[in-house]
């Protein structure tokens, strides 16, 4: 009988345990979070990322800028089309060109619908990790199909659509989409009223998220936090105002911003982003200008360094790139969101006394994405 | 715009020439490029204008010049601009001070850094394994993102 | 909106409860196939008298799923996809001179072992009929987003 | 010789024939399991329905019905882990005994008026009560005894859940004895004949309901067996049949506390006669309600989060109990000013 090497169990004073929420876990992505424990309070929290972890900078060294679309696509499954915007943002500004207005249109309305796709995601995952299987979680799933529907008729792919190419988009609106949008947007607003009712204003949902993991905005902006996270507490802090890309310069919205920097609030913000996001699309697809949908782009991209920010689902996604006048990036560095986003999960213990039940709730209102973070 | 040429004349007024360039790219870009010792220093001046926001920190491997060059990128909420402080270390010796006790958002990025590149981070309080397997030496397969790691080995 | 405590009680009840009379929004999949749009991007064609083996497929595709290769009775060599790397981005088809790559709708490649994945140029070459694909299918999908279910399918029998 | 054992059996058999239908068929092991395969199969389309997807719909050609033998057997055939860490013989014992428990429940309900297995002379509720406090303490040695750390802490939970709902459902339940006057559950489903005592015992039926989903371990109160952060709780080291005794007791357990509700609060088997035979129609009347319960339950399931262990607890002792004991002073009031209602005075 071979001997099992059983590694020294490292003996915790008074009582406490280690329990690791690891990558075979009901509720875990691709990532273990390490729980010190005695049951019911946490006194700290370390997340080991690293499971899926492709060395996506490498590759994008030896891709030349159009093909580096794709493998950059793979690091965030759900919302793929906001780091390709990124990447060819990043691009653009380097090659001093500017897309055609009829692309910077269209790239927004791939941009916002990715961005609904996302946030039912991340609220179905939540509303998951308070209830036992939630209808809301299906519900969510279901109702993004439509919008599932529309990506597929007009780029071909459901989800890693590689559409956003320097110099615009790959190819124009299929016919009829404008009327299938606005049916699918019209769909979705009635929708977003019922999960309001029947979840967010659901008695014992409130219970377990209101006061929990509570982020003043202070602590939000010196620990970096991104996107949402960041607006649930208080700051008033989104790209797509700041720096106005792709068509939101001409777009008015507004930024959904709350106050309370608490589990609640992290899922109230990605509600009122799903609202903003239908009026955002509703407006491009009315006042859509026409003309052409690429302008041609050299090979070769002059030399220089640049950050370009774009304000993905999860948060604020920088791509650094720095070139060196050859067809393939000298060095891409990309800031992922939940790369920040699970910093917050790990500093939340520092300031605040958070229970055992709880890890799985504050993990999933920070949406964080494992792939995301390991790239 | 008024704001950035301010931070600029405290910044030279205080640290004269060890700022070796200073660079408004765009209204909302500024790229400091500072020495490696005086890093520390200049980064707490910048967290006392209001740079507060760590928002990303990484390394280039420019093989060529046998340097080392380590960004921190921070975003200010006061003049809503984003500022990349830059300092070039050399390739043999890669140490730089840590700015993790200045913006403690930084710490996971210099950690990654220090993973992937083999800079050491002087003062970090958790240099450990990050992304990388267990059982990965450096001795045998070097540091993945730079120059001169061999992708043979991976290649099809 | 902050409503009563006892509205926050049993209102989601009765809104879950309207759920039960809506239609489900899943359908059997192998006796039901859901009709794709014209873009979509599914397995590749080859129409090997247009192909000329210039190889810019080769070179384009990001994932290297591509590789050129001889073919017996053509002199000329043609793409060969390995479906184990293929992301189906559509790069090939979009930069190929001649247009002798096309994508179908059809995306069931699944299969036991890698080797199998890979598609020679004559495997390329054949059209992929229904028939051998899903021989259960019954009924073809039409799928159309509605403002009140979101997405209605019209149902339409499968001609054999 | 053996002829007189054959014929005393066979005497035995037919002078208490009904006795042993009723072990066997109705209340027995045929209904209890049967109940359990349709209550799986029920929750499952039910759920998938609110869900708006279809559920279980390709095994047996007709709505899936095949598709709970299906899950039984492939859980059988499944090989059962024994962690190396634990007391074998406690780890095997516990999953058998675990079902057996509330089993020995569902004799005590009367399905009509002459129709009961074990009257326990008077005192059937006091009898169902002691019992049913077992299944708790039984379920945390389980957790115990897997001996890892997620159960570990799911055991820990199970006893939390046991102080937070059982007290305030017990003394709910005083209420409706204060109203009939005795334990036995003929004389409260007979007190019930005028007016249902979810009627008067309002705030008793809402303790009750919110007890009884804390020991069965259902969605608002079910920490014990949290899934996000506790994977199955106590039933997380159990694969294979073990896997399939353990659920199988959870549905159990649930069918025993739902005949409890229905018997105390909505009128056992009051209801019109359809069936011009007194027991059928009884019989009839108890398996609807049961159904009709049945569904509120799984509805509440979908519908709720789940209460932390701290948030179940204080709600147990700081609106429970409070809430239960002035259901006993309405009830007591009750009694006193107008017995005539409970076919008491």
């Amino acid at each position: 009988m071979s001997v099992i090497r059983v590694e020294e169990i490292e003996e915790l004073e008074g009582g406490l345990m280690r329990v690791r929420i690891g990558p075979q876990h009901p509720i875990s992505g691709q990532g273990t979070i390490i729980v010190t424990t005695d049951g019911e309070i946490v006194y700290e929290i370390d997340v080991d990322i690293g499971y899926s972890h492709r060395g996506i900078e490498k590759i994008l060294e030896n891709r030349t800028y159009l093909q580096g679309i794709v493998p950059m696509e793979r690091m965030v499954m759900l919302d793929t089309s906001h780091v390709d915007m990124a990447y060819v943002r990043a691009i653009e500004e380097l090659l001093g060109i500017e897309a055609p207005p009829r692309a910077q249109y269209i790239r927004t309305i791939i941009l916002e619908m990715n961005r609904i796709i996302s946030h039912t995601y991340a609220l179905g995952l939540l509303a998951e990790s308070t209830g036992w299987f939630p209808a809301f979680f299906l519900w969510t799933t279901g109702d993004r199909e439509p919008f599932l529907e529309l990506m597929e008729m007009l780029t071909g792919a459901r989800w890693s659509y590689s559409f956003i190419i320097p110099g615009g988009v790959r190819a124009d609106l299929p016919s009829g989409f404008k009327e299938k949008a606005l049916k699918a947007i019209e769909y979705f607003r009635e929708r977003l009223d019922v999960y309001m009712d029947a979840w967010m204003e659901n008695a014992l949902f409130e219970v377990r998220t209101r006061g929990v993991g509570v982020i003043p905005s202070s602590k939000a902006i010196e620990w970096g936090a991104a996107g949402p996270n960041l607006r649930a507490s208080g700051v008033r802090y989104d790209t797509r105002k700041n720096e106005p890309y792709a068509a939101y310069g001409e777009l008015d919205f507004k930024i959904a911003v709350e106050t309370a920097g608490d589990a609640y609030a992290r899922g109230a913000v990605r509600i009122q982003e799903m609202y903003i996001s239908l009026d955002i699309i509703q407006q491009a697809l009315e006042n859509m200008p026409s003309g052409p949908i690429k302008v041609n782009v050299p090979q070769r991209v002059p030399p220089g360094e640049v950050y370009s920010r774009v304000e993905s689902a999860r948060g604020e996604l920088g791509v650094y790139l720095v070139s060196d006048g050859t067809d393939k990036p000298y060095r891409v560095k990309i800031s992922a969101p939940s790369f920040r986003n699970f910093f917050l999960l790990e500093m939340l213990p520092t300031i605040q006394e958070i229970k055992f039940a709880d890890v799985p709730v504050l993990y999933m209102s920070f949406d964080p994405w494992f792939l995301d973070a390991d790239r | 715009m008024e704001g950035l040429s301010e931070i600029k004349r405290i910044l030279i007024e205080k640290f004269g020439d060890n700022i070796i360039e200073y660079k408004i790219v765009s209204p909302k870009r500024i790229i400091v490029k500072v020495k490696s010792e005086k890093v520390k220093d200049i980064a707490s001046e910048l967290k006392r204008l209001d740079f507060d926001m760590p928002v990303s920190a990484g390394g280039v491997d420019y093989i060529k010049k046998g340097i080392f060059e380590v960004f921190w990128i921070i975003w200010s909420s006061r003049y809503n601009v984003i500022l990349i402080l830059k300092t070039e270390i050399s390739r043999d010796s890669p140490e730089v001070d840590s700015l993790v006790n200045i913006w403690k958002g930084v710490q996971k990025f210099e950690r990654e850094t220090w993973e992937l590149m083999g800079i050491n981070f002087k003062g970090h309080p958790k240099l450990k394994r990050l992304l990388l397997p267990e059982d990965w030496d450096y001795e045998k397969e070097g540091y993945p993102l730079r120059k001169d790691f061999s992708l043979k080995p991976y290649e099809r | 909106m902050s409503k009563s405590l006892v509205t926050r009680v049993i209102n989601p009840l009765f809104q879950v409860l309207k759920h039960t009379i809506r239609t489900p929004m899943t359908h059997k999949y192998p006796f039901e196939r859901q009709r794709a749009y014209p873009r979509t991007r599914g397995r590749h064609v080859l129409d090997l008298d247009k192909c000329t083996g210039c190889g810019v497929c080769a070179w384009i595709c990001p994932n290297k799923a591509i590789t050129m290769v001889e073919v017996e009775g053509r002199e000329l060599t043609h793409p060969q996809i390995d479906y184990g790397r293929c992301c189906f981005c559509g790069f090939c088809v979009e930069y190929c001179p001649r247009g002798a790559l096309k994508e179908t709708e059809f995306v069931e490649i699944a299969s036991y072992d890698r080797k199998s994945l890979i598609y020679s140029p004559l495997d390329l070459a054949k059209e992929p009929d229904i028939h051998q694909i899903l021989p259960e299918l019954k009924y073809e999908l039409e799928p159309a987003i509605d403002s009140k279910l979101g997405i209605k399918y019209v149902r339409r029998r499968f001609k054999k | 010789m053996y002829e007189d054992i054959i014929n005393q059996l066979w005497s035995f058999i037919q002078d208490n024939l009904k006795f042993i239908f009723m072990i066997t068929i109705f209340p027995g092991l045929a209904f209890i399991f049967i109940f359990v395969i349709f209550a799986v199969w029920f929750k499952r389309k039910y759920l998938a329905r609110l869900m708006l997807r279809m559920g279980p719909v390709h095994a047996g050609k007709v709505l899936g019905w095949l598709q709970l033998i299906a899950d039984a057997i492939k859980l059988i055939a499944k090989e059962f882990i024994i962690p190396r860490t634990t007391l074998k013989f406690l780890f095997f014992l516990l999953p058998i005994l675990l079902p057996v428990i509330p089993a020995c429940l569902v004799l005590l309900i009367p399905y009509a008026e002459d129709y009961i297995v074990f009257e326990a002379a008077g005192n059937g509720l006091l009898l169902f009560l002691a019992i049913a406090t077992i299944y708790p303490v039984l379920s945390m040695l389980t957790g115990w005894v897997a001996n890892n750390k997620f159960t570990i802490i799911g055991a820990l939970r199970t006893i939390y859940m046991d102080v937070a709902a059982e007290i305030p459902m017990v003394i709910a339940v005083l209420g409706v004895v204060i109203l009939t006057g005795s334990f036995d559950f003929v004389k409260i489903v007979e007190a019930q004949s005028k007016i249902w005592f979810i009627g008067p015992q309002i705030l008793g039926f809402i303790v009750f309901i919110i007890g009884c989903l804390g020991m069965t371990e259902r969605v608002p109160m079910d920490f014990p067996v949290a899934e996000p952060e506790l994977i199955l709780g106590v039933k997380t080291e159990y694969t294979g049949p073990l896997y399939l005794l353990m659920m199988e007791a959870d549905f159990v357990n649930w069918l025993a506390w739902l005949l409890l509700l229905v018997t105390l609060y909505l009128g056992g088997y009051n209801g019109p006669d359809i069936f011009m035979n007194k027991t059928i129609s009884g019989i009839f009347w108890v398996l609807v309600k049961l159904l009709v319960v049945m569904i509120l339950l799984m509805t509440i399931e979908v519908t709720y989060a789940r209460l932390r262990v701290d948030q179940a607890v204080r709600l147990g002792w700081r609106i429970l109990i409070p809430l239960s004991l002035l259901n006993l002073v309405i009830s007591i009031l009750l009694r006193y000013y107008m017995p005539w209602m409970w076919g008491v005075g």
